[in-house]
């Protein structure tokens, strides 16, 4: 692979904005426009500009398909699991209010995030299992 | 027990991301196997209680009817979840083995995984009262059967698939476009609030569209002739227990699905008597049926035979919706269940042949008779269903809907539904023969029965399709509940 | 209102058309699923037409408060329905990937002269 | 035991002998011997409901209820315990001679042989027992599926078209007639119970009732009324023994049985005599009795002009059902029994030619009496009881047919049955005639002898039975008078 100094430079310099911006939109989903989709978009954009600078086994080096698998599954869990700590806690399914009963607007935040989160972690890390699995392949003839 | 609706959702739902955790392929699969096997108990639970204290309504979120996402059970979708989780169930058990032969063990638990989230998508289309929640669950299920479906051995499995994918997302987009003119002309996406307000805007365009953009996209989905073209391909290479799940359940959510449109959103009145809609359907079953049986007369493929048959099965739960009476209804929920047994019992035993040959052609199958006979006088009573004889399941489905055609003087549809059968008797016919009146090959004297975790499932599915044909109430006689509710009868 | 004044929907149309008749006419598998995005993007458009309400503001409750907000719940609606399309899409280029490791082309015809052969 | 449990238990013994003969896969001796005990005991079994039946009790059984307010259900009744008896008793009979036939013939999957034969039992009894049309059409549909392999046995091409014709004739007839006539019964008189003086009256007017007629008529495949007899023939592909309970025993007698249960239960025979629709019935009997009578004459293999004399006597049944007489229905069930008895009597001795002297055409048989004298004078009796000549029991069918007829003021018909009688003649002795006053031509090669012992006693035994039934023909009378309302 030949190296282009100025885009590894410069990919080493956005890369932390990049991934801090997926934060933010992450977790300011509940106040403004953003939410768990789109900051997993962002976050997993990140990686893939990495890969694509950087070489896919480096890229793979940093978030091993194993663990991008298993962080995907445990995205899927956490939101569903927060519907069922919803229930455990004597409301319906992804009742928020049951997570804090005595202030229903603090259950709504609290249960939002944890989805937000969870479907954050899901996306960021499906994205990336995506490319990687395309990136990943030999070439046919 | 409050929650029964939505765990049974919820359950497969959350077992699927933790069969990725678990990984290792004979944990997964009994992981998998504890939890489906958990899916029928609460459905049946759910029946129990809608046949005895009506229906039950759960909201999600906590947010009320009209306004959040509602699950809604009554006798009709009990009785589908139960029948659906219950054969989702017998096929994964009967999996392990025949997987073991057909899919690479590294991807044992994805195929595990797909499974789960198919069967999810399936339940979840038919327990929601939400109608965008219907089409988030289609695609849920459809996806996941994609990816089942291109696990075949063969490389037409990636074509099927391909094929599939293609012809059923532009289904779920027609029922997408449907869903989202519905909304446009109500404001209401819950399926009990939009039949109410439907009343005021009967006559307008937008509602005509939706409903045609609804039942072409979900004639796609079930397969109804001629929008089947990507059955047979998709049947015939999936793997034994991907074939046998998804015969024995996918096209039937559909069939469900429309009967919940048809009669629960549209109602009767706009649906018949202001569209005619039992003009399209009729002719259109009658035609799939007799084309459809004609095609698999002539297929060499035994698992594309059955494919095409599927075909003609599914216009016979169509022709019994055509007629919008209660023998008719029933005739259509009960020929879902029935033929869900009959066509998953039936394709569990060509997985069984398929493990023991490798191939699921005519020639291959000679004297397969005598050196399967379990397997093979197992396909005998399924196929025995098929064409209708007493006993059988199969039978009790051809009952109701010649009764519903001869109520309402339909001569000419009763003679053609009887005279149907015959040509299923002429594929299955085909196959007995070549099964037990020739001489094996050379190199397939030496096959043996299929092992005994293949045996045991299917036996059970195919003992199930006789049981169901001497005792009824269970399965036509909650179907006529069913059948009386949708069209307002009782309750 | 005249037939121009809702061009939306005209836009709608002539999208639905487009991705349609590519997913049909097309016989390059890739072209289909572009065709077949299309197709998807225009009911995108749709459920986003019928949310806007003119003059409505974005809906977000905040500091600035409008009287009227464009209707929220179809733009929530098409999200899910975005994440469903790319779900597909990306199902779809894997079975495209691995159609042409099995078979070498990706061409419809092709495949379908190689599937009759067999 | 209760009369219902005997009932239930009846069923089951066939239905356990089939289940034990597969078992016994790997042991022939046990496998056959299981066989016979079972059709031992399912006779005794039957038998002992005899006194009960005559003392006008019906024992009742019910099982499931398949669609609302119907069920699963036995009840027994004269004719049915006539065609129990008939069935259960010539199972013994024919298990011996087939043990004897296919022994010496070297058939083989004799094991699935004998399995489906029980099924076929099984079947053939559960028609008998029917309390209702549904069970009935039921078992009617087990009865066709179960011998279908019988019928294929050999597996080869000829066996194959054989049997696809069998099968081919009698579902379609079933399916595409009987059962729309079933449900449309149900549909009429909401029940399909067999209720004495029928469930159809006042329910329909007379060109509905005449086209459930012929639908049930016709679509009772297995009464082989013209043109849906052409099974017959072709199932002579099969093993003697097959024929002798396709021809005898089972399958027909089911059909005309049938027949005649719906005539008596379903319809009455008050409303068949007072609507007179069953009057073209009669007439496409008597054409069925003429023309299959003709046809016999006219073939030379012995087995299908057999075949046809059948297709001829069934017609005797379905015509006293028509005739809606009492003397008519207790002649035709009565004629359910005596031809059963004396074809099979005729079936098992072309088996016996067949199986020694290797001779399927009449024509070949001459002088076949001085080296097989005992088969063809059981030949002889047999024959001489479809005729219908006294001392044998045949006799007495007809007599009661004849005798309904003239009730019926069917001058015609009773014509019919003279003349048939006299056709029959003319294609059931030549057989004997031939066999015993010409000179032996071929068949005297000195290895020929009489048949296996298994074959000759089970045909004595049947042809001693032609005889008996003409002395106790008294018996059957008493046991089918409540049926005529005598």
């Amino acid at each position: 692979m030949t190296t282009v100094t100025i885009l590894r430079v410069v990919t080493k310099i956005l890369m932390p904005y990049i991934l801090l911006f997926g934060l933010y939109v992450q977790f300011h989903g509940d106040f403004g426009p953003g939410g768990g989709f789109q900051a997993g978009v962002i976050f997993a954009a990140g990686i893939i500009l990495y890969a694509l600078v950087y070489g896919l086994n480096s890229a793979i080096r940093i978030a091993p398909p194993v663990v991008l698998e298993s962080l995907f599954a445990l995205g899927v869990l956490i939101f569903a699991g927060t519907g069922v700590a919803t229930m455990l806690m004597g409301g319906h399914f992804l009742d928020y209010n049951a997570l804090s009963p005595h202030d229903p607007i603090h259950g709504q935040h609290w249960g939002l995030m944890a989805v937000e989160f969870g479907v954050g972690m899901a996306v960021a890390s499906g994205m990336t299992l995506i490319y990687f699995a395309f990136a990943g392949r030999e070439r046919v003839r | 027990m409050e929650h029964l609706p939505v765990l049974l959702i919820v359950v497969p739902l959350m077992a699927a991301p933790l069969c990725v955790l678990i990984r290792q392929p004979t944990l997964v699969m009994g992981f998998a196997l504890v939890v489906i096997w958990s899916c029928p108990l609460m459905a049946a639970t759910l029946l129990q209680r809608v046949l005895a204290d009506g229906t039950i309504s759960y909201a999600i979120g906590g947010w009320p009817a009209p306004y959040g996402i509602e699950y809604r059970v009554d006798a009709l979708n009990a009785f589908v979840l139960l029948f659906v989780s219950s054969l989702g169930a017998a096929v994964l058990s009967y999996a392990p083995r025949s997987i073991a032969r057909e899919i690479p063990q590294s991807k044992h638990h994805l195929f595990v995984t797909s499974y789960l989230l198919c069967l999810t998508g399936l339940m979840g289309m038919t327990i929601t009262g939400d109608l965008f929640n219907v089409f988030v669950f289609l695609e849920i299920s459809s996806l996941s059967s994609y990816a089942l479906i291109s696990l075949g051995r063969h490389r037409r499995a990636l074509t099927a698939a391909f094929q599939y994918l293609i012809l059923g997302t532009v289904g779920a987009t027609f029922i997408l476009i449907g869903i989202g003119l519905l909304y446009q002309m109500t404001g209401t996406l819950n399926m009990a609030d939009m039949a109410e307000r439907l009343r005021d805007v009967t006559g307008v365009r937008t509602v005509l569209v939706a409903f045609a953009f609804l039942s072409v996209g979900l004639a796609l989905k079930m397969a109804l002739f001629p929008l089947h073209l990507w059955l047979p391909d998709a049947y015939a290479f999936a793997p034994s227990a991907v074939t046998a799940f998804i015969a024995a359940t996918s096209t039937k959510v559909s069939v469900y699905v429309l009967l919940r449109f048809v009669f629960s959103v549209f109602g009767v009145g706009f649906a018949f008597d202001t569209l005619g809609l039992d003009r399209i359907l009729l002719p259109l079953a009658l035609v799939g049926i007799f084309v459809a049986s004609t095609v698999a007369i002539f297929q060499q493929n035994i698992k594309r035979m059955l494919a095409y048959s599927s075909v003609a099965q599914v216009g016979y739960m169509v022709l019994g919706i055509s007629f919008a009476s209660v023998n008719g209804l029933t005739a259509s929920i009960v020929h879902m269940f029935n033929h869900a047994l009959m066509k998953g019992g039936l394709f569990m035993a060509m997985g069984c042949i398929a493990f023991r040959l490798g191939s699921v052609d005519l020639d291959r199958m000679r004297g397969i008779g005598r050196t399967m006979p379990v397997t093979m006088a197992l396909w005998v009573v399924g196929g025995l269903g098929l064409i209708g004889i007493p006993v059988t399941a199969g039978f009790i489905s051809k009952w109701y809907l010649i009764m519903a055609a001869l109520e309402q003087d339909r001569w000419v549809v009763a003679a053609l539904v009887l005279v149907s059968s015959l040509l299923a008797l002429v594929y299955i016919l085909r196959v007995v023969e070549v099964a037990y009146f020739q001489e094996p090959a050379e190199g397939d004297a030496h096959v043996t029965e299929a092992p005994m975790s293949l045996l045991v499932p299917t036996g059970l599915v195919i003992g199930a399709t006789l049981f169901f044909g001497l005792q009824t109430s269970w399965s036509a006689g909650v179907a006529r509940v069913a059948a009386e509710s949708l069209l307002g009868l009782s309750r | 209102m005249s037939p121009l004044g809702l061009y939306n929907y005209w836009v709608v149309i002539f999208l639905m058309m487009t991705g349609f008749y590519v997913v049909i006419a097309r016989g390059n598998l890739i072209k289909k699923i572009i065709g077949l995005n299309i197709f998807q993007t225009s009911v995108f458009l749709l459920y986003l037409t019928m949310g806007k309400v003119r003059g409505g503001t974005v809906p977000i409750f905040a500091e600035i408060r409008a009287d009227i907000y464009t209707h929220p719940l179809p733009s929530v609606l098409i999200l899910t329905a975005i994440v469903v399309g790319i779900a597909t899409t990306a199902v779809a280029l894997a079975l495209i990937v691995r159609i042409r490791e099995a078979y070498g082309t990706i061409e419809e015809d092709d495949l379908d002269a190689i599937n009759r052969e067999e | 035991m209760s009369p219902s449990t005997v009932l239930l238990l009846t069923l089951a013994l066939p239905l356990v002998a089939a289940v034990l003969t597969g078992l016994f896969d790997r042991r022939p001796n046990v496998r056959e011997a299981t066989t016979l005990v079972a059709g031992v005991l399912t006779f005794l079994v039957v038998a002992s409901l005899v006194p009960d039946v005559l003392s006008g009790l019906r024992p009742e059984a019910t099982l499931f209820e398949v669609v609302p307010g119907v069920s699963i259900a036995f009840t027994l009744e004269p004719l049915g315990m006539l065609f129990a008896l008939v069935a259960s008793g010539l199972w013994i009979v024919t298990t011996n001679y087939s043990i004897g036939y296919m022994r010496s013939h070297d058939e083989g999957h004799q094991t699935r042989f004998y399995t489906c034969f029980a099924v076929a039992i099984f079947a053939a009894l559960g028609v008998a027992l029917a309390g209702n049309l549904l069970t009935l059409f039921v078992f009617y549909e087990v009865l066709t599926i179960s011998t279908y392999p019988l019928v294929a046995h050999h597996g080869d091409e000829k066996a194959r078209r054989g049997a696809r014709v069998y099968l081919g004739v009698l579902l379609t007839t079933s399916v595409a007639l009987l059962l729309p006539a079933v449900i449309w019964t149900y549909t009429l008189a909401g029940t399909l119970d067999f209720t004495e003086g029928g469930i159809l009256a006042g329910k329909a007017d007379n060109l509905t009732l005449g086209i459930l007629l012929a639908l049930f008529a016709f679509g009772t495949g297995k009464a082989a009324l013209m043109p849906f007899h052409r099974w017959l023939p072709a199932a002579m592909v099969a093993p003697t023994p097959v024929s002798a309970l396709l021809h005898a025993v089972a399958v027909v007698k089911a059909g005309v049985f049938t027949v005649m249960k719906v005539a008596v239960y379903i319809f009455g025979i008050d409303l068949l005599a007072s609507t007179h629709i069953s009057v073209w019935l009669m007439y496409a009997a008597a054409l069925t009795v003429m023309l299959s009578s003709l046809i016999a004459m006219t073939k030379d293999n012995l087995k299908a002009r057999l075949a046809y004399s059948t297709i001829s006597q069934l017609s005797y049944v379905v015509l006293g059902a028509a005739l809606a007489t009492g003397s008519g229905v207790i002649g035709g069930s009565m004629h359910i029994a005596m031809h059963a008895v004396g074809k099979i009597t005729l079936f098992f001795c072309a088996g016996a030619i067949y199986v020694t002297a290797h001779k399927t055409e009449i024509s070949d048989m001459r002088g076949i009496g001085r080296v097989m004298p005992i088969t063809t004078f059981a030949f002889l009796i047999g024959a001489l009881s479809v005729i219908g000549v006294p001392p044998f029991g045949g006799s007495w069918s007809k007599w009661y047919l004849a005798l309904g007829a003239i009730d019926a003021h069917q001058s015609i018909l009773v014509g019919v049955l003279m003349v048939s009688s006299l056709l029959n003649i003319a294609y059931l002795l030549p057989l004997p005639i031939r066999g015993f006053f010409s000179a032996p031509e071929g068949v005297a090669n000195p290895k020929v002898k009489e048949a296996p012992l298994f074959c000759l006693v089970p045909l004595c035994v049947t042809a001693t039975g032609c005889v008996l039934l003409f002395f106790y023909a008294d018996g059957i009378y008493r046991l089918l008078a409540p049926l005529g309302g005598q």
